[in-house]
């Protein structure tokens, strides 16, 4: 029938898609074990760019200052914005709106706008009063700013999501405003928070720009270090650290993938 | 079953509730109590009925503590509990949507309550055990809340309230979202715990049927106020005025035109009523109306129309006019043969079956 | 180490081992950021960076501007025992009259990059850049740094490598926006990353500096075989790069030793014979590589007086100069 | 009632507004110092002078709007006005592909067994986990002269002989669409896993053709899911600077390149400042005629972005 | 109202329908439909009656040629359509949820079947609202869908497919989302539209009261098969085997031990029966018991003992229990006493109300 061929047109579609999407990840892969320096002949396989890459420090370092930046942003941003979208939800019958629209700001925010505005900022704060050097710190600052949006909705909606008798029901059953929140309330929006959590890790991967703005000389995220060597003039040494970072993905991918499915989905109903 | 943490005195189980004067609204135009005066006696099984927004959910919430008064006190077994929050007061509600804790299963759920109160983990599991037992749902203590079908949720919710023993349990429609079936059988076991547990129930439904098969006592709720509190039969057979009586579903309500002695003028025609009543209104039963065959000369007699007639099982519902004004009767099914549509056929009412109420809001 | 000195520096420019050096001798870490333009290195210091680095090392036209600015501050020149070591030439030189705040680095020349194969008989012009008969399909580049190309414009135009003011900029911006729009213009690309791409054959032509050609050249002979390098007759730029220390450099005293270790006469020579430069220290020049001797890496007499500096602009000129170099980018 | 029990209502209120600041406050303050000071800072900069070395300072003045309109030393000019069209267009543009690749996609992954759908989506999310900078970097290694693409597309005469298909304004379009591409398709999915397949039937059943039976039942549906999409990919792209400065070569610049430019590069603040309120004017102007558009052509149903 | 696309002949605007050995199924294991053959007559309001997964929907979907049978044959108006698509049937479904178009407001919904059919926007835009008219929407058809109540999204579902005038009109429980109150009003409406239009209407639904009142016809499906194919009258009183029963809610069904002429002997003793019947097992419906004072001593007179008793407003209901045997009775409400538990009672059942039923799966 006619459903059939759409679907197996769909199904060619598909692969198609897929191919677009990891060919360019493919090829810095491929790349980064060329033996010679060429984006065009692949001569022989060779680990000589991931010597070159463990042995600089400044990569090394900028690896290290990635991962610092995501892991000590998401969490304070998981635990801002969680308290925002309690907060949102608990008062939601309150004309919320300059809240509502505080917290999308920072998401319609245009990156380059916001990374001149912060790095504007922080020169003139440090002038004044010598704090906010650029650096790792106010890098922090900014991707925290711009991920409590993300976490705040999650949060949100995921407690629109709950029966709102539900909390009549833990006051009902002798628990306090405290045993309240950790025994309700944080398991109620486990998978939330994870997802949050998730979420702000790779806004964060995946900013440059602001990161760029922000940052001292002693701050290069990998991206940053990569943006730069790309300026420099481009090696397969790039290729090894994007390779090391699409690896990392990928295993983050798998792993995220495993956590999901390990709660049992309930079977959709009928039809 | 004794409680550990009630706030009455030891030795008394189920204790009465007494509501004083109690107000509340939401905004100005919002009035969802108006002044309600109420003692429910203790362990009675206890119905609020009435129609939708006239204020039941915010009476039950404002006895479980989850809801403050603007006005009145709230007395349970003589203490004022006005200003007692939630997790200090001995009473438990089963919520209308149950109100399960998704991330938790059934065990877990139920112990719920006992866990907030600090009970040992032994004791704690030994009466969720028990529970499960008596409400016989042992078999799904691992299984999580969306694996189960509506009847068993509602079982749940009950155990979980009542496991902590409160002194009193509040319902909210639990019944409410269930099909007819199960909705019946949950009614009938609903009631068969209550009796057996002697705790006071405290419950909340708009369908005066389910409320008249359950309870000891209603009380219908109209506008925040009550309108009629007295037993099942006592409101549906002498209902106190025209509100309660069309609440309880009866639709032949006639004005009166002048009366004398036992004898009323109405739209119908001459009634001969037993009782010397001074409503403003008659009300006829529509299953108290005698007809064909079964129609007694003596008393109320007249010749009626058939207008139409629905074949609804157990009985027959009839549309008759008995000259400009249209009454509705019914007759038990007993495998008689249905009166057509335009058939004139004789009805009477015994005098004892009329009654006469009041013009209610 | 205690102590940490940030260098703000260009790409390829400093060989690890006198960094090495210096870590080893004063005890210290040294942590080198890089620029690959004038104008990142500038936009970098207004932002926040004058806080944020001990040494710069900008090029001579781009001097009076960071001083005028505050940017950087004075030498304290007791702490730099080793200055007079510098040629005669290069002290108190017109950019920095007074000798105040500058210590010459590495001077050098720009000039453009081809592949001899992709264009045989290349004469030593412009042309070869601003003429699309000269190069019909070819892909090219141009240098990020607006005041080399309107120099280049200006020379080809025949008003000499160092001109100024609104009309000559207004005519050379014409030049360079038609070049712009020419079908095998690749894009703007700073002078050391333009090299990998040429030898990669992603474009055959572009703009670069004369040392960082010999040092690419000399790590990779084979694919620079046929890429040479050329001062256009028409003129072209000789650069000064200088060392100096942002206003609010956190360590301004080990900026001085780190300076003062750059003049020394065995250190500069190392720094030439890595990174293919001139050196403008007299004393190291005995140590020097005989290939440093020769041009490329040494203009001769003649090609020196097709040189010029590249003018130092001010004020109201600078933001002349901006306005039409701004629009030729976004047009 | 006595006194006091109105006394505690009152402080009841005051628990309620105290409960709201303590849970709503630590974040908002962050957002408010950290995003809403920098930028009135940043557009009070739109209004200062540029100092004769690319400082900001006072008098106030309207230079930089003067300047941002085209208005320079020598008289108007339409490089900016090319600038902002040019990044409308790229915008529109890659917004357009990205609708009409995505769409098919959603509505595949609703067809496959459901076991199957999260993979689906984790492929098509995993590339825009890695930064975009390495993404953009991968296309520059394809699109190079000299790799197959652009040998191919030399061979149709698709591109002159000798070039590379980057940089070129093509090869920033196919970044922005890679790019944004899982932005598109994750609301799209969204819209067509709730996708009310009765909807469908009772077209049918009322004398729809096929066709229409699609733009009367399941467009309609999927329209929330679409704009959403497109306010997620539409925003960042308009909005670009990596792209553009890596695969367009100077060639292809967008507004955010032009106010970049102005912080790393020219040293122009006050300039910069102007174009990036320029942007954000343009950015608001544009989520604002989306919601107009959603809110009149979906039934009403509020566009989250 | 004539049908301008009716696939049958002019003149004869309602169409029988007749399916012959339909049969369907999903995958090996689900069987929807099991041969069913089955002749709705013209203009009559025909129910598909069954318990959940019987097979309802598909029966219907299959008529409205949404799905496809594997087998057999679907004639509209003797015309065979088995392989007609569903655009081009004159036949339209009210969907259980009513499948509005949530982007077009009232009239546009109303309107999208003639829209399809090409029909002129002034011709289109008169029947719509001659429709509404009909239906009193007209006030409503400026609204959006979601600012209606479920009452009027139903109605408003309905009028989408009566303004196309099909001949045949599918509607697959098309109250079930209904409270009470609204469900009532409907049925008495839906089946005065039925009666007014004279279309035939195939119904569905899994409430066997609901089929009763409203039907002229009722087909009881199970497992895909139909049980018993007849008038609410005949599948109350006389339920062709014990599923049937059982769905219609009868509880009192007894086995038979013995059988002597008329004279039947069961667990709860000797039953004299009227007809000589050959079913398997008696059934006695809770209302034909008389109890009390009303119980005739001449034929199956018993003494019970009352176990428990409900007061339900109208009536009352009884658990007897007759020695090992537990027993409803259903007794009118007629002002009387309850019997209390445990008291003795005399019952009779008439013989005529007896009736045996064969065992059905
Ligand atoms: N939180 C609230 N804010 C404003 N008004 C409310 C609130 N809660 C209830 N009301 C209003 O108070 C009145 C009584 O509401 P309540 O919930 O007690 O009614 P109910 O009898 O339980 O109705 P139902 O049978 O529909 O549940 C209604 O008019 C309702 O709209
Ligand atoms: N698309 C389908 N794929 C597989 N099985 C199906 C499908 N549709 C229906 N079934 C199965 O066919 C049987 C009959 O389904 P149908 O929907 O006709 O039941 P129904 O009588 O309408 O039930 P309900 O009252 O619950 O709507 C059921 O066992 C159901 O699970
Ligand atoms: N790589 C260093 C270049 C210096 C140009 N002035
Ligand atoms: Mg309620
Ligand atoms: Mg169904």
């Amino acid at each position: 029938m006619k459903r059939g061929a759409l679907k197996r047109a769909l199904g060619i579609y598909w692969w198609v898609l897929l191919f677009f999407l990891y060919l360019p990840l493919a090829v810095v892969v491929l790349f980064s074990f060329n033996s010679i320096n060429s984006a065009a002949i692949f001569e022989s396989f060779s680990l000589r760019w991931y010597y070159r890459l463990l042995a600089n420090d400044q990569i090394m370092s900028a690896l290290w200052h990635s991962i610092v930046l995501a892991m000590s942003s998401s969490v304070i941003a998981v635990l801002l914005g969680t308290l925002i979208g309690y907060g949102l939800y608990r008062h939601r019958r309150r004309g919320l709106g300059w809240l509502i629209v505080l917290i999308y700001l920072p998401i319609v925010m245009p990156d380059i706008v916001f990374g001149i505005a912060d790095m504007t900022f922080f020169v003139r704060i440090n002038a004044l009063t010598g704090w906010l050097a650029p650096g790792l710190g106010p890098m922090i600052l900014s991707h925290v700013t711009f991920e409590i949006p993300f976490v705040a909705l999650i949060v949100y909606s995921r407690f629109v999501g709950l029966d709102p008798t539900l909390f009549d029901a833990a006051k009902d059953l002798y628990a306090s405003p405290v045993k309240r929140a950790w025994h309700f309330i944080v398991p109620a929006i486990k998978p939330a928070l994870i997802s949050a959590f998730f979420l702000s890790f790779t806004l964060s991967i995946d900013d440059f720009v602001i990161s760029f703005f922000t940052s001292g000389p002693e701050s290069s995220t990998l991206p940053i270090y990569i943006w730069g060597a790309i300026r420099k003039g481009v090696t397969p040494e790039i290729n090894a650290i994007a390779t090391l970072m699409i690896a990392a993905v990928i295993v983050a991918a798998i792993i995220s993938l495993l956590v999901t499915r390990r709660r049992p989905q309930t079977p959709p109903e009928g039809r | 079953m004794t409680n550990a943490l009630a706030t009455d005195d030891a030795g008394r189980p189920a204790p009465s509730i007494t509501l004083e004067g109690l107000e509340k609204s939401f905004s100005r135009d919002v009035i969802a109590l108006d002044g309600v005066d109420l003692t429910i006696r203790a362990g009675e099984f206890f119905t609020l009925l009435g129609p939708s927004g006239c204020g039941k959910t915010t009476l039950l919430r404002i006895l479980a503590g989850l809801d403050t008064a603007n006005k009145g006190v709230v007395r349970i077994g003589g203490h004022d509990v006005t200003e007692v929050p939630p997790h200090k007061r001995s009473v438990n509600t089963v919520f209308q949507s149950y109100a399960l804790f998704p991330h938790l299963n059934v065990e877990d759920n139920i112990a719920f309550g006992l866990k907030m109160q600090g009970v040992e983990k032994d004791d704690r599991q030994r009466r969720v055990r028990e529970m499960a037992e008596f409400i016989k749902l042992t078999p799904l203590l691992g299984r999580r809340i969306d694996q189960l079908s509506g009847g068993q949720r509602q079982r749940i919710a009950l155990a979980r309230a009542l496991v902590c023993e409160p002194n009193v349990l509040l319902l909210d429609e639990p019944l409410s979202a269930l099909d007819a079936g199960l909705r019946g059988q949950l009614q009938v076991e609903l009631q068969r715990i209550q009796r057996r547990l002697g705790m006071t129930f405290v419950f909340v439904t708009h369908d005066q049927q389910e409320a008249m098969v359950m309870s000891d006592r209603i009380a219908v709720l109209n506008n925040g106020k009550i309108q009629h509190l007295g037993t099942p039969r006592e409101i549906f057979e002498r209902p106190a005025n025209t509100f309660v009586a069309r609440f309880m579903g009866h639709d032949n309500l006639f004005d009166i035109t002048s009366r004398e002695g036992d004898l009323l003028d109405t739209p119908l025609g001459r009634l001969t009523v037993d009782t010397r009543t001074h409503g403003d209104k008659v009300l006829i039963r529509p299953e108290t109306i005698e007809l064909g065959e079964d129609a007694e000369t003596d008393a109320n007699y007249f010749t009626a129309v058939v207008r139409e007639s629905f074949y609804r099982g157990s009985y027959i519902e009839y549309r008759l006019d008995v000259g400009e004004v249209s009454l509705r009767a019914l007759s038990s099914n007993q495998g008689q043969k249905l009166h057509k549509n335009g058939e004139r056929v004789p009805i009477s009412i015994c005098p004892e079956d009329i009654v006469t109420v009041t013009d209610g809001e | 180490a205690e102590q940490k000195l940030y260098l703000f520096n260009w790409t390829e420019y400093m060989d690890p081992a006198i960094i090495t050096a210096f870590e080893k001798q004063f005890n210290v870490d040294v942590v080198e950021s890089y620029f690959g333009s004038l104008d990142e290195m500038y936009a970098k210091l207004q932002a926040g960076g004058t806080s944020q680095y001990d040494v710069v090392v900008p090029s001579n036209y781009y001097v009076p501007r960071l001083i005028h600015a505050g940017l950087v501050q004075p030498l304290d020149k007791s702490q730099l025992p080793n200055l007079p070591n510098v040629m005669e030439k290069f002290r108190n030189t017109a950019y920095d009259p007074g000798e105040k705040y500058t210590v010459p680095y590495q001077w050098g020349t720009t000039g453009i990059i081809y592949n001899e194969k992709v264009f045989p008989n290349a004469a030593e012009s412009w042309s070869l850049l601003f003429d699309p008969e000269v190069n019909k399909g070819q892909p090219f580049s141009m240098m990020t740094d607006g005041q080399v190309m309107f120099g280049a414009a200006c020379a080809y135009q025949g008003k000499g490598y160092g001109c100024k003011g609104q009309d000559a900029w207004v005519d050379a911006a014409k030049l360079v926006l038609k070049t712009k729009h020419r079908s095998n213009f690749t894009g703007f690309v700073d002078g050391t990353p333009v090299l990998p791409q040429v030898a990669r054959g992603v474009t055959q032509l572009g703009l670069t500096y004369n040392g960082d050609y010999l040092l690419d050249k000399s790590e990779n002979p084979e694919g620079y075989k046929h890429l040479n390098f050329m001062l256009p007759k028409e003129g072209s730029e000789l650069w000064v790069d200088t060392m100096m220390i942002p206003s609010k450099a956190p360590h301004p005293k080990l900026a001085h030793q780190f300076i003062n270790f750059i003049l020394d006469a065995k250190i500069g020579a190392q720094l030439s014979n890595y990174n293919f430069y001139s050196t403008p220290n007299q004393a190291a020049v005995q140590y020097l590589e005989p290939e440093l001797q020769q041009p490329p890496a040494l203009p001769t007499d003649e090609q020196m007086k097709h040189l010029f500096f590249t003018p130092s602009l001010d004020g109201q000129e600078l933001q002349m100069f901006q306005q039409i170099w701004s629009d030729v980018k976004s047009r | 009632m006595p006194p006091s029990f109105e006394v505690s209502r009152r402080s009841l209120k005051w628990r309620e507004t105290r409960h709201l600041l303590l849970t709503t406050a630590p974040g908002a303050l962050w957002i408010v110092i950290f995003l809403v000071l920098p930028s009135l800072y940043l557009v009070s900069m739109a209004f200062m002078t540029n100092g004769p070395y690319g400082q900001p300072g006072m008098p106030l003045s309207l230079d930089a709007f003067r300047q941002l309109a085209g208005f320079g030393f020598l008289g108007w000019s339409p490089g900016n006005l090319y600038t902002l069209l040019r990044s409308i267009w790229q915008t529109i543009v890659a917004t357009g592909l990205v609708v009409v690749l995505s769409y098919p996609i959603a509505y595949y992954i609703t067809t496959c067994r459901a076991s199957l759908r999260p993979i689906m989506l984790l492929a098509v999310v995993v590339p825009s986990w890695t930064n975009q900078v390495i993404r953009t970097f991968g296309w520059m290694n394809l699109l190079a002269p000299e790799t197959p693409l652009s040998d191919a597309a030399q061979f149709l005469g698709l591109i002159p002989e000798h070039m590379g298909l980057f940089p070129s304004s093509f090869a920033v379009t196919l970044g922005l669409v890679y790019n944004f591409l899982p932005f598109m398709v994750l609301p799209l999915y969204a819209a067509f896993e709730k996708l009310d397949t009765t909807l469908i039937e009772a077209a049918i059943d009322l004398y729809a053709s096929p066709m229409r039976a699609f733009w009367a039942a399941v467009f309609p549906q999927t329209l929330p899911g679409l704009l959403a999409g497109v306010v997620l990919v539409a925003v960042p792209a308009f909005g670009m600077y990596v792209v553009p400065e890596l695969l367009g070569g100077g060639r292809s610049m967008m507004i955010g390149n032009l106010v970049a430019g102005q912080f790393t590069g020219a040293s122009n603040w006050p300039y910069g400042a102007a174009a990036a309120l320029l942007m954000l004017a343009a950015t608001l102007i544009g989520i604002f005629l989306l919601r107009r558009l959603g809110k009149r052509a979906g039934g009403g149903e509020e566009v989250v972005i």
